[in-house]
């Protein structure tokens, strides 16, 4: 009467054992291949580019003379490139998060928007770029200025900040909220004073990922009109200005070898930034996350 | 005291009541503000539709549509120029296609390594690593690309271009790697845990686990996170302007050098194209049709999600 | 006028022993839907003044979906719908006008899992006085003391009030709800098995607690323990299929319940 | 100052000057107004060819020095991308490396733009072969367009010469849409189609290496990439318009020896930002003067010095 | 040989009701910590062949965390760490050549809230068979319909059996769960509260379920419901605070237990 035959079953079990160690051993390699690909590329540049990082690197402008070249202008104006794109796209993606998750009823509007965010995550960056030339430059008039290309990554990036804030609000236990409005307090005020804090790492995380990845692109600065050279500083927001990986790319096209080496001095710094950037998207998490 | 003061915020709090016409205000114009906000995405999309295609319409009064389409060769700048768009989406489907075989299998199997294998702390260490792959700019893969991985592959494949297909290929994988791996495994773990128990209460080992139940249950997620990072390598564009070559071409060689769509519109917004020429009106009917395919995968993607997902 | 008509007629019918206390809520004919789920039918109940009303029944009976109706928390949910009349103090708390908020200032809500915000332990407290619009630093810290006190959890936390809410045990937690609640001095609290997530002496401690609170507040709480009921209610309400079967005096109902169907639930025979 | 170039043989007597001049807090040694340019202000725009960039990124940089208040940026969206700004007045300078061209002449008239070109410096486009290939001498004008344009005739080398070697010849070119590539088309292609299988780079320096690993490769890029690689490239000589096979060289090039393949690299102003803006008066006077010794140093070669002074007198009649 | 005289020198000590009947397992000294906190304390425990074992006590007294160690799922909570033996069949679960995946073969599981796998009914009962490498399509389907007739649950989706099983209700569900567990003809079956998150009616299907399934196999029941163990178990243990406190027949322990916590407990004075 038993249909299952506990000695096949048993005969079996080795064989079924052995197959899921196999692919834990592959999974595992799996998993290296790519740490090991950033173990070569962080290890090609540091060797190309150590040598050429310095204290003056950092205090120099660019320069004809590979040895005198510096990143100055390209790491402050990346900083005033972020210091536009972070405010206005986490106001722009949060709001639009909130409006979407705690405001918007389920219709075909709010469908279409949310349709409409996914699709541009997908948009090519250099798309942007045309349209931050044709929107920013020329329409609003801001010229070549930090503005016009803040605003264009802030736009590059909104999507990616709406879908990880949605997540992070999404991720809030009702009974939170339930406990908010429970003690009468009004629709915003448990938003503002609960959702929201409790939402920031989630967001912040989601966000810092999506800064980090501003701060390397290269095609839509370029099309917006970021400089290639640039000697002083920015003064304010309408001022032109350049970013590290034009100024990289730039380095890397010259025909002088020894450029060679100050761009990977400059990838150095670039990957710096990132690694500082992520890593405080990984405390933030890791901080929070246990809670509630 | 305590009697007096208990009086004191009943009654505070009845007092605020009166003069709450203020929150009141706030409590309207909060989602209205919040409206404008999320309309901003739209107006962003129809910024894009409509610099595109001004600009694309133009070149189409001077290339035929059909000619677009249905011609093999793009050489815009030749004497008797050729703008068929096959021979630029066949080189973007070239390197997507390459990029989708190195991401799929690796960035599957390290979703599930970190989802299904790893203790909880290797996968903290390990995610955040992979995350910074992902944000590494693309000019720095594309120097990778050229000066490591094609004289690599050119010691292992006979006949490989400088420029081909396949050095491109393989890096926009890599780099598309951390999204499959990082979004599939958000999906797989947000698998509940009771289903991995009842699965493993009966015997079954995790490998079992992973690829009967925590797959299928992920599978929304799964594909919806292969789509998305098809369409950035769709749109991926320093990795292949520098190690792609540039002559567009009708082939699927991946020892061949090939141009994509982004490769084409970097060439020429950073080249010598006139202002006005056909040939600038052209980066801007490449880009809307970069724009529909990206469009597309994203529907199919929302299709995707929509049709495979596990109710639970 | 209609209101105090509806009062007088039921009075007469309902049990004679408590006609002279006040009512708080007087729930007229309820009925609520889940889309197309009835999960309440045709309630009729009367909560008193200053006592423990406890709701007793199997589960998915609908004591949460009625207790939520109370404070309108169930609209929450969008595909609710009701029809009926739930009158707090005379008023149709579904009225049009009648402003949840307001209604949500009085009545008060502890929840089965207790769900303190990720803030400091002082701040759970002041959170309510706060969002009503009182400032006064001094007036809050009074709030804070006092509500801790009345919650009979102060001398636990009074020195680590600047700490985390979530590093205190779940049965302190539940307290902290409690404190958080009676900080903006509600009418009414309703509580949804305050105790189901806890340990036998936290349980212990707010059953005391409980028992307090009656003196100056009205008190509802769901519960599946029926010696719990037994032991801290004046008045029971035994729940089956969105109906009530039976609400009286708690000690009537334990002891000589007048429906077969509230015998069998009290004698273990199912749930 | 640390002089970055070692290869350097020795630098030349105006570039020391240049450095102490820097080490002074001062210009050039002109004896006018370096207290004028401190104080001058304003910014200049500059957008256009990425090949004449480097020139004019060391103008600035010089400029800078002694006028550290005016902002001079280079831009480097392409001959074209720069002119696309330059037509409609977005920029004061547009660098090219061809001439303008009509439909950009036409925008700009359109859009009341008066501009006026200046030569700034010499490229010499440098054919070169791998290190290994040991069977080319010389090229002609006409052996390069058969090898080059796509007809079929020529793919191994030995099509172009029976002597040469039995090989497929691989291509390399720079893009489609540069000038070097839009120069090089116009004088050997003669506007017929490149060779598909040319290897096509935006960036020179991909070509030098393609060049370099390949035995069977020819390919063509600015001088200043092929001076800084010399060493492991072979550069052909060209046979000239009077019949001799000339290398590229900063003297060949400069005395016009090496043609048809040295072209000249613009500068387009516009006349009305000279008229108004003393910066760029200013900027334009300084390039005139240094760009000679500064596009030697980033690797291109110097115009003979009547055609700067040239240069400056037209600027000064737009004053 | 060690373990025999432990078994006998236990026999001894324990009731003489049942020491006929086989031992299925026998827990020894079992000691369970989650980090630093213990969760159970010097567990000695025999369960019997073909008897219905239930486990009571109050929330957080080990309940789960014991019937997850029979089958050693508890490890999958990677701070766990254990001592002591738990004998099953006579082999200690612990030892390094126990193949967990073996173990957890003989003994199925069914959970508080039903987890089947977001599959067709069908596949939810073949997975078992088929991971265990049974092919045969023929088998395969009489295995579903035995199991599904075995958990009661054949007439009321043998006409759905493609559909989805997140179509079913919460006690089909569970019932559902019981058949996958059937369908791989466990020795053992553990149960851990599988009636807490269903109706009465559902509720009494599986008690009667669980009668019917001791003449086959052997069961552990988790429940908070006293009465739910006092009608179908044969033995109960009392837990609390990790540490066993009875553990005797059912009947005894219900009518007259020798522990005043036991008392307390079950007569609702806590929990
Ligand atoms: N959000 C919801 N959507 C649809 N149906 C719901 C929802 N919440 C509850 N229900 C249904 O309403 C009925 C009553 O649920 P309710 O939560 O009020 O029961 P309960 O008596 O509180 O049970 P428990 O003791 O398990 O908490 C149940 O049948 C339940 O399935
Ligand atoms: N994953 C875990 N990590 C740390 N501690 C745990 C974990 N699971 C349970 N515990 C602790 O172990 C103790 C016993 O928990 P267990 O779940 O076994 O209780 P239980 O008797 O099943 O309770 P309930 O009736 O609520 O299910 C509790 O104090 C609990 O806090
Ligand atoms: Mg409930
Ligand atoms: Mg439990
Ligand atoms: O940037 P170019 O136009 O000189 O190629």
């Amino acid at each position: 009467m038993k249909l299952i035959d506990q000695n096949l079953i048993n005969k079996k079990m080795g064989g079924r054992i052995a197959l899921n160690k196999t692919f834990n051993v592959i999974f595992l390699i799996a998993t290296s291949l790519a740490l090991i690909v950033l173990a070569i590329l962080l290890y090609r540049i540091f060797t190309q580019g150590f040598s050429h990082l310095s204290w003056d690197f950092f205090q120099s402008f660019a320069s004809r003379r590979p040895a005198n070249a510096g990143i100055k202008a390209a790491l402050v104006g990346s900083l005033w490139i972020m210091a536009v794109t972070i405010p206005i796209s986490l106001l722009l993606g949060v709001g639009t998060a909130l409006y979407l998750e705690e405001y918007a009823r389920k219709n075909r509007f709010t469908t279409f928007i949310q349709t409409n965010i996914s699709n541009l995550a997908g948009v090519p960056s250099i798309v942007f770029g045309l349209l931050g030339l044709t929107l920013f430059v020329r329409e609003f008039g801001l010229g070549r200025s930090i503005l016009a290309g803040g605003l264009t990554m802030a736009l590059l990036i909104l999507p990616v900040i709406v879908v990880a804030s949605q997540e992070a609000i999404r991720s809030v236990p009702k009974h939170l909220r339930e406990a908010s409005l429970g003690m009468g307090a009004t629709k915003w005020q448990t938003i503002f004073r609960i959702v929201l804090p409790t939402a920031i790492p989630g967001i912040l995380t989601g966000s810092i990922l999506a800064f980090s990845r501003a701060i390397g692109e290269t095609a839509p600065l370029l099309v917006v009109g970021a400089f290639a050279y640039v000697n002083y500083l920015p003064q304010n927001l309408m001022s032109t200005f350049t970013v590290m990986p034009i100024q990289i790319y730039n380095w890397a096209s010259r025909p002088q070898p020894a450029f060679q080496d100050v761009a990977a001095a400059g990838i150095i710094v670039l990957f710096i930034f990132l690694i500082v950037m992520n890593s405080v998207a990984v405390l933030i998490r890791n901080k929070f996350s246990k809670r509630y | 005291m305590a009697t007096s003061n208990s009086q004191t915020v009943r009654d505070l709090i009845k007092k605020n009541k009166e003069k709450r016409s203020l929150l009141n205000g706030v409590e309207k114009a909060v989602p209205i503000i919040l409206l404008l906000t999320a309309i901003v995405s739209i107006l962003t999309t129809f910024g894009i539709v409509f610099t595109l295609l001004f600009e694309t319409i133009t070149f189409f009064t001077r290339v035929p549509i059909l000619d677009f389409f249905t011609q093999r060769d793009w050489y815009p700048f030749y004497g008797e120029p050729s703008y068929g768009i096959i021979a630029l989406i066949s080189g973007t489907l070239l390197v997507t296609v390459i990029a989708v075989i190195v991401a799929v299998p690796v960035g599957l199997a390290s979703a599930i390594f970190l989802s299904e294998y790893a203790s909880e702390r290797t996968r903290r260490i390990i995610k955040p690593i992979l995350e910074v792959l992902a944000g590494i700019p693309t000019i720095v893969y594309g120097f990778f690309a050229l000066t490591f991985v094609t004289p690599v592959l050119q010691s292992l494949v006979p006949g490989l271009g400088f420029f081909n297909a396949l050095s491109p290929g393989i890096v926009v994988g890599i780099m598309i790697v951390p999204m499959i791996a990082s979004l599939s495994e958000d999906a797989m773990s947000s698998v509940p845990n009771s289903m991995r128990e009842g699965a493993l209460a009966m015997g079954a080992t995790k490998f079992e686990v992973s690829m009967k139940v925590v797959l299928p249950a992920a599978v929304s997620g799964i594909m919806a996170s292969i789509v998305l990072a098809i369409s950035r390598a769709i749109g991926e564009t320093m990795i292949v302007t520098l190690a792609g070559g540039a002559t567009p071409k009708l082939t699927f060689d991946p020892t061949e050098s090939i141009q994509t769509m982004t490769a084409y519109i970097v060439q020429v917004s950073s080249g010598d194209a006139g202002y006005g020429t056909t040939v600038y009106y052209s980066i801007y009917a490449v880009g809307m049709t970069l724009f529909v395919f990206t469009l597309m995968m994203n529907l199919l993607a929302q299709y995707i999600t929509k049709r495979f997902r596990e109710e639970y | 006028m209609e209101v105090k008509t509806v009062i007088k007629e039921r009075s007469e019918n309902a049990e004679k022993v408590d006609t002279n206390k006040n009512i708080v809520y007087r729930t007229d004919n309820l009925n609520l839907w889940y889309g197309k789920d009835q999960a309440l039918k045709n309630i009729d109940l009367d909560i008193y003044e200053n006592e423990v009303t406890a709701i007793i029944g199997p589960s998915g009976c609908g004591k949460s979906t009625y207790i939520k109706t109370l404070n309108r928390m169930v609209e929450l949910i969008p595909i609710v719908k009701t029809s009926g009349k739930i009158l707090y103090r005379g008023k149709n708390i579904f009225d049009k006008s009648y402003r949840v908020e307001e209604l949500r200032t009085q009545v008060g809500m502890v929840f089965q899992k207790p769900n303190p915000f990720p803030k400091s332990i002082y701040e759970n407290v002041a959170y309510g006085p706060k969002i009503h619009g009182i400032r006064d630093k001094k007036i809050i810290d009074e709030v804070v003391e006092r509500s801790l006190r009345g919650a009979a959890i102060w001398d636990e936390v009074k020195d680590r009030l600047k700490e985390n809410a979530y590093g205190l045990s779940g049965g302190q937690q539940q307290r902290l709800c409690i404190a958080r609640c009676l900080a903006i001095e509600p009418d009414v609290i309703l509580m949804d098995e305050p105790t189901s997530a806890l340990d036998p002496i936290s349980t212990l401690k707010i059953e005391e607690l409980v028992q307090e609170l009656k003196q100056k507040y009205s008190i509802v709480i769901v519960t599946h323990n029926m010696q719990q009921a037994a032991r801290i209610s004046d008045r029971t309400a035994f729940f089956l299929n969105g109906e009530v079967v039976e609400y009286t005096n708690t000690n009537k109902l334990f002891s000589n319940p007048s429906d077969k169907r509230t015998e069998d639930y009290i004698t273990g025979r199912f749930g | 100052a640390a002089c970055g170039n070692g290869d350097d043989s020795g630098s030349t007597p105006e570039q020391q000057n240049t450095e102490q001049a820097e080490e002074n807090g001062n210009t050039e040694g002109e004896g006018e107004g370096s207290d004028d340019l401190a104080q001058l202000e304003g910014e200049v725009g500059i957008d256009g060819s990425s090949t004449v960039g480097p020139i004019m990124e060391a103008v600035s940089e010089e400029f800078g020095a002694a006028a550290p208040n005016v902002k001079a940026p280079i831009g480097i969206s392409g001959t074209g991308g720069g002119f696309k700004r330059f037509v409609v007045g977005e920029t004061d300078m547009s660098n090219a490396s061809r001439e303008i061209k009509d439909e950009e002449a036409q925008q700009a008239e359109e859009n009341g733009i008066e501009y006026t070109e200046l030569e700034v410096a010499f490229d010499g486009i440098s054919v070169v072969v791998n290190q290994e290939n040991d069977w080319i001498e010389q090229l002609t004008i006409d052996e390069l367009k058969t090898m080059w344009i796509e007809d079929g005739t020529a793919t191994k080398w030995s099509d172009v010469n029976p002597e040469w070697p039995e090989e497929e010849i691989s291509f390399y070119s720079p893009g489609t849409d540069s000038g070097t590539y839009d120069y090089f088309n116009e004088v050997v292609l003669e506007d017929e189609p490149v060779a598909k299988a040319a290897t096509l780079s935006e960036d020179d320096n991909v070509l030098v290496k393609g060049v370099q690993g390949d035995k069977n490769a020819i390919g063509f890029f600015g001088y200043s990439y092929y001076l800084e690689n010399k060493d492991s490239l072979k550069v052909v000589p060209i046979v000239n318009e009077a019949g001799e096979a000339v290398e590229p060289t900063a003297e060949s090039i400069e005395s016009g020896d090496y043609n048809p393949l040295s072209r000249p690299l613009y500068v387009y102003v516009n006349n009305a930002s000279v008229k108004d803006k003393e910066q760029v008066y200013q900027y334009l006077k300084f390039m005139l003067e240094n760009a000679g010794d500064l596009a030697e140093e980033v690797g291109y070669v110097r115009l003979p010095e009547d055609k700067y002074n040239e240069g400056m007198e037209t600027i000064e009649g737009l004053r």
